[in-house]
């Protein structure tokens, strides 16, 4: 089986510089401030090149990519 | 005979509970462990600091990664402008908090407590030092206390670790949650002061307690803090703040990040965490506040979002900018009046902002937006241009 | 193998990797400043940035192996590693060699950035501050001779080029829209003195 | 929300932009290759061109005239050798 995977934002390391909707445009957009608005859910394969790319060229390393299934949760 | 209460004994009024009184009152301190946290599970107690996570299961989790190293936050911040339940707690029943917060260590074998306590709430520093210090020399040895600057975020969990960390009261981003990285890296459990002292008691009782500790205020005669009885209906607990002081409109209900509802269908709601949340509601940190008829709730609303994007740690691009949005746009339609595009603006940028910050401080905000925006639908529509302002 | 080729070849390399360098630098400022346009999106900035590093790292090599293996300086493998240690042109040559090796340092800590974490590579990225002049001093140093015209006219363009970026770099200040509002904010709840 | 062309153009503005990277990485390349090949040829040429009738260069031996510019090396052993292979280069 191949593992899934999705994009996620680290909200405090992102400055907004919008390369990755630039690069990425079939899933991710800019909200009206500039900070990215990722579509959920796993990359498909024929994306995974231009997600891989996103990752690489945030100049600010907020982007990644992590296994699709990944669970949060914050306390009290 | 009915379960114990926390504010049971001496009149809070009377100052701090010394230790042989409490120890006198309640007997002595049972032994924490798998065996606690199972009952803690059992019983169904839920965090008393907001989110109302079940303390059984954070319990568990934390004991799991503990590798007798984790570490014990008693989280006496209280960020929440209207609360005052948490240092009117810690300046009457400080023994009860550390008895929990001890309990909690011993059940997730951590290897030190820190009790954090809002820099402002001078009495409750007072009251837990000087608590500590009645404490053995090997419960001292493992208890400190750092003050929390008074900011609204300071409150969540990540922000409590990051200042025990760090010494910087600005939350971080999550996953991973302190129960599993938290102070140095270790398993850390952040616990509401209110939890730890129901813990305190369920374990010396073996049931679960039944009260609940709220902060009425607002539009009452006698505003303060109260322990009701789960399920008490709203409006009693309002009856023991002396009731409104004038004719009331709505009820804010659980804070800053809680919900409002008509005064109509307020009265009747059963003060319940598990009661509320069947409603789409939430006791949140037990804030209870009334809001005057005579007051315009479109004003309160648009100061309490001001107050809110100003508590943004400026952090996270979306909280930051969004939550300063979405205040500027409520202002303008109290200030001016309603105007539609503000209406679709606030609704756009909501679900924007909607689950976009390292911590949960938008999304509390803009819960609490849309929360009044269904409330005072009618009023947010029709507002007329005013200067009324209200902070 | 014709000596004088090899010659050439070493300065011609030594040039183009100047130039090279300098657009990368520009380059880099450039996408600090988040330049764009329409046609010219950020990512496209960036990408060259990376591309060309990777190219000045080829005609580096070429200009150091055709210099190394040049008989008449016969300079040997030491001299391209350790500064100072040609006969040749000590100090000119040495200012090479460490120009060369911090930015052999800035591109690989880039190529593993993922693994170093963000703040040590953007530590060792300052360096290239100081790779660059260092870079140009050298060519200043060796260059000079009869076509030494040519060569500072290539220098003076570079150079001024560059200063240009840092001058508006320096001007422009910080483009993270949230720098100010989060270091006042963290100003305020910082407690760091109190531990 | 946004509309599909929206993100239709914004592809297609980013496969442009793509292609245009790819080609200017290529042109660099190309240029840069050219250029060691130019500059080296203006080594080449200026060397032995200028030396032989210049005044100005720091020529120690007008016979050796094209190594003047590498005679500022220290070592004169070496200075001999290069002679030939700079007028061997510049012819």
């Amino acid at each position: 089986m191949t593992k899934k995977l999705e994009l996620v934002v680290d909200r405090i390391k992102c400055d907004g510089r919008g390369l990755c909707a630039e690069i990425l445009p079939e899933r991710i957009r800019l909200d009206s401030w500039g900070y990215p608005i990722i579509t959920p859910g796993p990359i498909p394969e024929h994306l995974m090149g231009l997600s891989q790319r996103a990752v690489d060229d945030c100049p600010v390393l907020a982007i990644a990519l992590r296994r699709a299934e990944i669970h949060r949760q914050k306390g009290t | 005979m009915s379960a114990p209460r926390l504010l049971d004994g001496p009149s809070p009024s009377m100052g701090p509970e010394r230790l042989a009184a409490h120890s006198r009152r309640l007997g002595p301190l049972p032994k924490g462990g798998h065996g606690l946290i199972d009952l803690l599970g059992h019983t169904g107690l839920t965090g008393r600091g907001g989110a109302g996570f079940p303390v059984g299961l954070k319990w568990k989790a934390v004991a799991a990664a503990s590798r007798g190293a984790a570490v014990v936050i008693v989280n006496g911040a209280e960020g929440e402008p209207h609360s005052k339940k948490d240092r009117h707690l810690m300046t009457s029943r400080p023994h009860l908090i550390l008895d929990g917060a001890m309990l909690a260590a011993a059940s997730v074998r951590a290897k030190q407590v820190v009790i954090s306590v809002g820099e402002d709430h001078h009495a409750a520093l007072r009251s837990m030092t000087e608590a500590i210090y009645e404490r053995s020399d090997h419960e001292r040895r493992l208890m400190r206390i750092v003050t929390a600057p008074a900011r609204y975020v300071a409150g969540d969990s990540s922000a409590t670790v990051h200042l025990v960390d760090a010494g910087i009261a600005t939350p971080t981003t999550t996953p991973p949650p302190p129960h599993e990285r938290g102070v140095g890296g270790a398993a850390t459990l952040v616990q509401n002061v209110e939890t730890l002292a129901h813990v305190a008691l369920i374990a010396r009782t073996g049931t679960a307690t039944e009260t609940v500790l709220v902060t009425v205020a607002g539009a009452v005669r006698a505003p303060g803090v109260f322990e009701v009885k789960l399920g008490t209906p709203l409006g009693d607990a309002v009856q023991m703040a002396g009731g409104p002081s004038e004719a009331a409109r709505a009820v804010m209900l659980g804070g800053y990040f809680g919900r409002w509802v008509e005064v109509a269908d307020a009265w009747s709601l059963p003060i319940d965490p598990h009661g509320l949340r069947e409603r789409g509601l939430s006791l949140g940190c037990g804030v209870i506040g009334i809001l005057p008829a005579r007051q315009c709730p479109v004003c309160e609303v648009a100061g309490i979002m001001r107050y809110l994007a100003s508590e943004s740690s400026a952090q996270c691009g979306p909280c930051f900018f969004g939550l300063r949005a979405l205040a500027d746009a409520c202002t303008r339609i109290a200030e001016r009046g309603t105007d539609p595009g503000d209406l679709q603006r606030l609704q756009r940028w909501s679900g924007e902002v909607q689950g976009r910050g390292a911590c949960k401080h938008p999304d509390g905000a803009v819960m609490f937006l849309q929360s009044a925006m269904k409330t005072f639908g009618d009023d947010f529509a029709h507002h007329p241009a005013h200067l009324r302002r209200s902070a | 193998m014709n000596n004088a080729l090899l010659w050439y070849a070493t300065r011609g390399a030594g040039a183009v990797s100047l130039v090279l360098l300098s657009a990368v630098v520009v380059l880099g400022i450039l996408s600090v400043l988040r330049v764009q346009s329409t046609g010219w999106p950020r990512f496209l900035t960036v990408g060259l940035h990376r591309n060309l590093a990777l190219m000045t790292l080829v005609f580096l090599a070429l200009h150091i192996i055709t210099a190394v293996v040049d008989p008449f300086t016969h300079l040997g493998w030491l001299a391209a590693v350790v500064p100072f240690s040609s006969h040749y042109r000590t100090f000119w040559l040495g200012l090479g060699t460490i120009a060369f090796e911090l930015l052999l340092a800035v591109v690989l800590t880039s190529l593993v950035r993922g693994l170093i974490g963000q703040s040590a590579w953007r530590l060792v990225h300052w360096l290239t501050y100081a790779c660059w002049p260092i870079a140009v001093l050298h060519g200043v140093g060796t260059g000079t001779d009869a076509w030494s015209a040519w060569l500072f006219t290539l220098q003076a363009i570079c150079v001024v080029a560059v200063l240009a970026a840092i001058a508006y770099r320096l001007m422009a200040g910080s483009r993270d829209p949230l720098a100010r509002e989060r270091s006042s904010f963290l100003a305020a709840v910082d407690r760091r003195e109190e531990r | 929300m946004e509309s599909g062309d929206m993100i239709q153009d914004r592809m297609r503005a980013r496969d442009a932009a793509m292609r245009l990277l790819n080609r200017l990485t290529a042109g660099a390349a190309v240029s840069a290759v050219v250029g060691v090949g130019l500059l080296g040829a203006i080594g080449a040429y200026t060397i032995p061109g200028t030396a032989s009738t210049s005044t100005s260069t720091a020529s120690s031996s007008s016979s050796t005239s094209s190594s003047s510019g590498l005679q500022t090396s220290t070592t004169p052993v070496t200075s001999s050798s290069s002679s030939g292979v700079a007028v061997s280069g510049g012819s």
